[in-house]
């Protein structure tokens, strides 16, 4: 008996220094399906990084419960980057040399671009993730990943239907952070807007840093935009421009997009958020129309979840569909064939977490929906109908 | 390489002032230093003569007046320069670099007759190798053996006791190929036993080198003992100058040294001529 | 006044403003480098620490305004304090530049701790300023900004009143001349330190709380430190009037620049100031020379 | 006890192995490192590479602010300098992986050159803020040279090629990088025995001193501003061929305090320093990942301390390290030399 424990232990020793030395571990049949996940618990997006994890594990959780993956179990394995790209780089090798990955989840533009060509040679993961950006919507460069949700230029094109429609020939300026996600989208905008017969009156860079934005509302002033569109921030510091502009008597109406879009970053900032609009892929937590998966999550969390929460949780939803095709058909999971199976989602009920059915041919679903924040009722109302940019 | 020692140089001083703001700290200065004298500048504390060390070495820049050497005029060549000329110097306060070993030390005298480049560095091949391992041996044969310092060679500097150190400083200076040799207060804080050998080492530096010494001292008898020609500064002036024996018999030097009957003025104008250096 | 000018003078005024600011903040680093000549980095983080120290008091105890200020104020000068004697005072006579690789050392410390305790989402604080817009005529001014601006009009002339005729100031003046006459004259001078330390700190914190009110709290607002410190480099590092006038020169160019060329040049502008400050005046506007010894 | 080694010629007494037992160590080190590549996974692989892009910029900055005692905060700077390099270069003229390191190196030299420029009036401090503008200058012409850096979205690189084998993984990188890194330690360490290395810790020790024994000061610390920078670009660009991406984010001023305080933590001014600084500094956050993950059943949220741990352990290493042992770890190690070199005869 002696002998044979500890001829066990020698090979479960040996089974764990194979796998420690990196040597692919035999396939098993039922194994389970890790997601990977790089997540900023921490840092500037830690907010959001919180929300994502609690959503990609619920929906997880909701798929287990569900018998899983073509009765493989699913699992996330994720840890804290707070939010820098070195650190989301080492988590990804940490992870994948633990696991078998086929899923990831990403959480910044940076750390996409970074880790591509590393997703390209291994070909055998797709990814999502945090960052929305224009560039990442390319099938050809990004062939292993995509965005759950319209990409940054397609958000303000969804802004700017809704200005032409609710006031043509209306005058924009538009405010941007000086940095790689505030600088995304300009370009095009403007090309953008002008097709739609909308006037930009100017742009306003703020450098990243900016605290005090005295003289940018100054701009704005004089400029006496009917919309100023927001993009590259979260919160800071576009209630100091609101509160300034109310204090200058200015009519301008205050849009954003996705990151800045959450009820719960607002609540602290009283009236002056009052009138804030902006596009949202997803419906909010407490939004009334029938939503399957809404009522789902809202069993599951009694609370207000955020809308990084929905993101993550949307998130998980179309990775595993894309895994769960993918088997279906008896393939392998890599890369390839995971994203063939992802491009083959058309018409596809998110259970009512996206208001109209989604397709998904590219790297984008660019569908959403302007909301408008309430401050009396701390929430956001829809202010239009969803609108969909595929061309 | 095992080269000899160069030619000895002659330098005259011409008319020299300095000034820093209001305070003149060298008036009209002008004496000679022969080829292969030891010529040594004294004066009470304060008179000028670290100025004027610090004027024919280059780091100040006077007002008025000429450095020549050997005939050549210098006044205006930065300090490299003149290192590179032959002019070499030690320090009052000792400045051994004390991130370095007493051989790197002594070895970094060489400095401006050496050419390797940055790439041969790097590299530590041709060029650098075989100057740095010439320049190894010259060191070894020529200065370590002659000041007796063979046993601290892989010695941090900062370690050593004073006397030591001023004679690593020494050998540093010899390590420049100097055709004159700047000493500022080469035994001040000596014991006995120490100067005697300090003194007897800048001796046969005279003798076994050839080479031309001026140096700034306070220790009147090694002054006298060893000098070939004395100058005198008080007050930033030359006040007399000649042989040793001359020297000490005028009286306004020994006024100098007994002071002026204001102590407190003296002490005051020292202290600012200090402040200044 | 034409449309033009009373634009020019409206973005002049805010960046005069967001230059009393960075005075402020300038005013700390050159009180502690004027007493014990380390640059401290850790302002910045101090900074940061007066607006999370103000925050906890006034959101999380509901502390009303008057109260929350000076604790955040005392706060700060309580850190100040520890870290001088904690860690400054050891790194006494070693090179300037190891002490001020203490204080970015200790900077990071700070910001970790502060994430610890307050997590790492920026907060906004709650409103203690009045909000109704200020009009000098036709010319609109932000009245956070001219709050700052108030500030820091009555605690510029402050200092300088107090290093001219309070005992402390003095001593620290001495302090700042000749650490060893000062000792010899029977000057405390670690208390001198530990002074000036406190009230460079709190300073910091008082800065953080205006800077907090007008952008919001996040462990990462210590960035602004940095422009900070360019002003004092342009200023003259041991002048308070340096301080002052540095701040409202780099908070006018800034706004200037950021109009007229746009907000991406705010930085650049500054840093390319602060290179050609270096070439021409090494030791800033009002700065003293340091004279070299052999 | 070991007996001190009588020497056969000077030029073996300049060598940098003296004794039997330092070529033993070198050994050693030297199989470690042919052997990790097998025995490392994915991972520590990953770790590996970039430990000794680390070890080598870290050198440059420490013969630059170690040696010279020049302080620079504007090593990432210099590194994206190299980086950007690299970049274009592949994407733009495709010359060779060897060639785009070494213009890379040039080209960082340069611009070292420039930034350091103003030595020639300011030192110490204002010489590092000097740096600091410098690098925020830099990253502004990344942004905003559009047409070259590709602006804010930067570029990205195909994988290099090294005489035809293509350079994908870690693993074929890591075969490039250490004989790359470990030539430049080498580098280093030679340059501090001739004349220009024993000149850089003049200008360190005593500057003005310096000069008077005919050492020009501007130039030779331009010198190694430029020394010091060619190390850096060659850094980054081995950092751009690792990551394959290089946006004007790439290299945040952070990354310019980490070099500094790895060679505080290792030790300035030693090229034994600079090496084991830049590993430390590396490892300890990974290291402190384990620490959170062992801690994880007992501590709630153990997952969100893990970045502010790191932040407080990075900062308070500089501050230990400076405070207790302003030497840094190559002292510590020094000692421990020492103590066995007398063992079993202790003091």
């Amino acid at each position: 008996m002696m002998l044979n424990w500890t001829r066990r232990k020698i090979l479960a020793s040996a089974a764990a220094m194979t796998l420690a030395l990196g040597v692919p571990a035999i396939a098993q049949d039922n194994q389970e399906i890790v997601i990977g996940g790089s997540i900023p618990l921490t840092g500037v997006f830690g907010f959001a990084g919180v929300g994502i994890e609690a959503g990609m594990q619920d929906y997880i959780k909701i798929l287990n419960e569900e018998g899983g993956i073509d009765g493989r179990k699913v699992r996330l394995s994720y840890e804290d980057t707070g939010y820098k790209v070195d650190t989301s780089v080492a988590v990804f090798n940490k992870l994948t040399s633990q696991d078998e990955i086929h899923l990831y989840y990403g959480d910044s533009t940076g750390f996409a671009k970074t880790i591509n060509p590393e997703l390209d040679r291994r070909g055998t993961m797709i990814m999502a993730g945090a960052s929305f950006a224009s560039e990442l919507n390319d099938p050809a460069k990004f062939p292993a990943q995509f965005l759950a949700g319209p990409d940054y230029t397609e958000m303000v094109s969804i802004l700017l239907e809704f200005i032409a429609k609710e006031k043509p020939g209306a005058t924009i300026m538009l405010v941007n952070s000086d940095t790689e996600f505030g600088r995304d989208p300009i370009a095009k905008t403007k090309e953008r807007a002008s097709a739609l017969g909308l006037e930009v009156v100017g742009e306003i860079i703020t450098p990243p840093t900016a605290v005090d934005v005295s003289t940018e509302v100054l701009k704005l002033r004089r400029a006496r935009p009917d919309y100023a569109i927001f993009h590259g921030y979260i919160l800071a510091p576009l209630p100091e421009f609101m509160n300034q502009a109310k204090q200058l008597g200015l009519e301008t109406k205050f849009m954003g997009t996705f990151w800045s879009m959450d009820s719960s970053i607002w609540a602290d900032v009283g009236e002056a958020a009052n009138g804030f609009m902006g596009v949202m892929p997803y419906r909010y937590y407490y939004d009334t129309e029938a939503a399957p998966m809404l009522d789902k999550i809202r069993e599951m969390r009694p609370q207000y979840q955020s809308t990084a929460y929905t993101q993550g949780f949307l998130t998980a939803m179309l990775l595993t569909e894309a895994a769960k095709r993918t088997l279906a058909a008896g393939q392998e999971l890599n890369a390839k064939n995971l994203k063939a199976s992802l491009n083959t989602i058309k018409d596809f009920d998110t259970g009512g977490l996206i208001g109209v059915p989604i397709s998904i041919p590219g790297n984008s679903i660019p569908v959403g929906r302007i909301y408008q924040y309430d401050a009396a009722a701390k929430q956001m109302k829809p202010a239009s109908d969803w609108i969909s940019v595929q061309e | 390489m095992n080269e000899a020692p160069r030619e000895a140089g002659r330098l005259e001083v011409q008319g020299l002032s300095l000034s820093f703001g209001g305070l003149k700290a060298l008036r009209d200065v002008s004496f000679a230093v022969e080829a292969g004298s030891i010529t040594a500048l004294i004066g009470p504390n304060g008179a000028g003569k670290t100025s004027m060390f610090n004027c024919i070495s280059g780091f100040y820049r006077p007002q008025q007046g000429r450095i020549l050497f050997d005939g050549e005029n210098v006044t205006a060549r930065h300090a490299p320069a003149r290192a590179k000329l032959g002019f070499a110097r030690t320090f009052q306060n000792i400045a051994l670099f004390r991130g370095m070993t007493v051989l790197d030390n002594i070895k970094l005298g060489r400095h401006a007759h050496m050419k390797s480049n940055a790439l041969q560095a790097l590299a530590y091949w041709g060029a650098a190798r075989r100057e740095e391992i010439a320049l190894r041996e010259e060191i070894e044969k020529r200065i370590i053996d002659f000041l007796e310092i063979n046993h601290i060679r892989h010695m941090p500097v900062g370690s050593l006791p004073y006397g030591l150190q001023k004679r690593v400083e020494l050998a540093r200076a010899l390590a420049m190929k100097p055709r004159i040799l700047l000493l500022d207060e080469p035994v001040a804080g000596m014991n006995r036993e120490e100067t005697e050998d300090m003194a007897r080492f800048i001796l046969d530096v005279k003798e076994e080198w050839g080479t031309t010494i001026l140096m700034v001292e306070h220790d009147m008898g090694m002054v006298m003992d060893i000098s070939d020609h004395v100058v005198v500064l008080n007050f930033g002036q030359v006040i007399a100058q000649g042989l040793p024996s001359e020297v000490q018999a005028d009286p306004r030097v020994v006024e100098a040294y007994l002071g002026s009957g204001d102590p407190a003025a003296l002490m005051k104008r020292i202290n600012e001529t200090q402040e200044a250096a | 006044m034409s449309d033009e000018l009373l634009f020019f003078t409206e973005v002049s005024l805010a960046g005069l403003g967001s230059g009393a600011l960075l005075s402020i903040t300038a005013l700390a680093f050159v009180l502690i480098y004027k007493a014990t000549r380390v640059i401290n980095l850790a302002v910045s983080e101090i900074l940061m620490l007066g607006g999370y120290l103000f925050f906890a008091a006034a959101a999380g105890f509901g502390l009303p305004a008057w109260i929350a200020i000076p604790l955040a104020i005392i706060g700060g000068g309580i850190v100040g304090a520890i870290v001088e004697r904690g860690v400054i005072r050891p790194m006494l006579g070693e090179s300037a530049i190891s002490v001020f690789m203490v204080t970015v050392g200790l900077g990071s410390v700070l910001v970790g701790l502060a994430e610890l305790t307050w997590g790492t989402d920026p907060r906004t604080l709650p409103e203690f300023m009045s909000n109704t817009p200020i009009f000098l005529g036709d010319v609109y001014l932000s009245p956070k900004i001219a709050i700052a601006m108030a500030v820091a009009a009555v605690v510029v002339p402050l200092f300088l009143l107090l290093f001219r005729f309070w005992r402390g100031g003095v001593a620290l003046r001495a302090t700042a001349t000749d650490q060893a006459a000062a000792y010899s004259c029977g000057i405390n001078v670690p208390g001198v330190f530990s002074l000036a330390w406190i009230i460079g700190c709190a300073t910091a914190a008082g800065a953080g709380i205006l800077l907090g009110a007008i952008g919001g709290i996040s462990p990462a607002m210590g960035v602004f430190g940095l422009s900070a410190l360019v002003v004092v480099i342009v200023g003259g590092l041991d002048s308070v009037a340096g301080a002052l006038i540095g701040g409202l020169v780099i908070g006018l160019v800034e706004a200037l620049a950021g109009t007229y060329l746009g907000g991406e040049f705010k930085m650049v502008t500054t840093f390319g100031i602060l290179i050609v400050a270096l070439m021409i005046r090494p030791y800033g506007l009002f700065g003293t020379t340091e004279i070299e010894r052999l | 006890m070991r007996i001190a080694t009588a020497k056969q010629s000077y030029s073996s007494d300049e060598a940098l192995l003296r004794t039997n037992t330092q070529w033993a160590w070198m050994g050693i080190l030297a199989l470690a490192l042919l052997a990790a590549p097998f025995l490392l996974d994915g991972y520590w692989l990953y770790l590996a590479c970039l430990v000794t892009i680390n070890v080598a910029s870290a050198t440059g900055l420490n013969i630059l602010t170690g040696f010279t005692g020049l302080v620079s905060l504007g090593q990432a700077a210099f590194m994206a300098v190299g980086a950007y390099t690299v970049a274009v270069l592949q994407r733009d003229v495709g010359t060779p992986f060897l060639f785009n390191l070494l213009a890379a190196g040039a080209l960082t030299a340069i611009v070292g050159v420039l930034v350091g420029l103003p030595s020639l009036r300011v030192k110490g401090l204002y010489l590092a803020i000097a740096t600091i503008a410098a690098s925020f200058i830099l990253h502004f012409v990344f942004v905003n040279w559009q047409s070259l850096t590709n602006g804010p979205s930067g570029i990205s690189l195909e994988p290099a090629t090294f005489f035809g084998a293509p350079l994908t993984s870690n693993f074929h990188l890591y075969w490039v990088f250490v004989p790359i890194t470990a030539l430049m330690v080498l580098g280093a360490a030679n340059l501090f025995r001739t004349r220009i290395g024993r000149a850089f810790i003049a200008i360190r020790d005593r500057d003005i001193s310096a000069e008077v024994l005919g050492i020009p000061l501007l130039r030779y610390k331009l010198l190694s501003f430029a020394i010091s920078s060619f190390y850096a670009g060659i850094a980054g660009g081995m950092w751009a061929y690792f990551f394959r991406v290089v946006t004007p984010e790439s290299f945040p001023f952070i990354t310019s305090i980490f070099f500094l305080a790895a060679i505080i933590v290792g030790g300035m001014g030693t090229i034994l320093g600079g090496i084991v600084g830049a590993v430390f500094m590396t490892l300890v956050p990974e290291l402190l990942r384990f620490l959170v993950e062992w801690a994880s059943p007992f501590v709630p949220n153990a997952g969100t301390l893990l970045s502010p741990v790191r932040t407080v352990v990075f900062g308070a290493l500089i501050v230990g390290f400076l405070v207790f042992e302003p030497q840094g770890m190559a002292e510590i190690i020094q000692r421990i030399r020492r103590f066995f070199h007398l063992w079993p005869f202790r003091k």
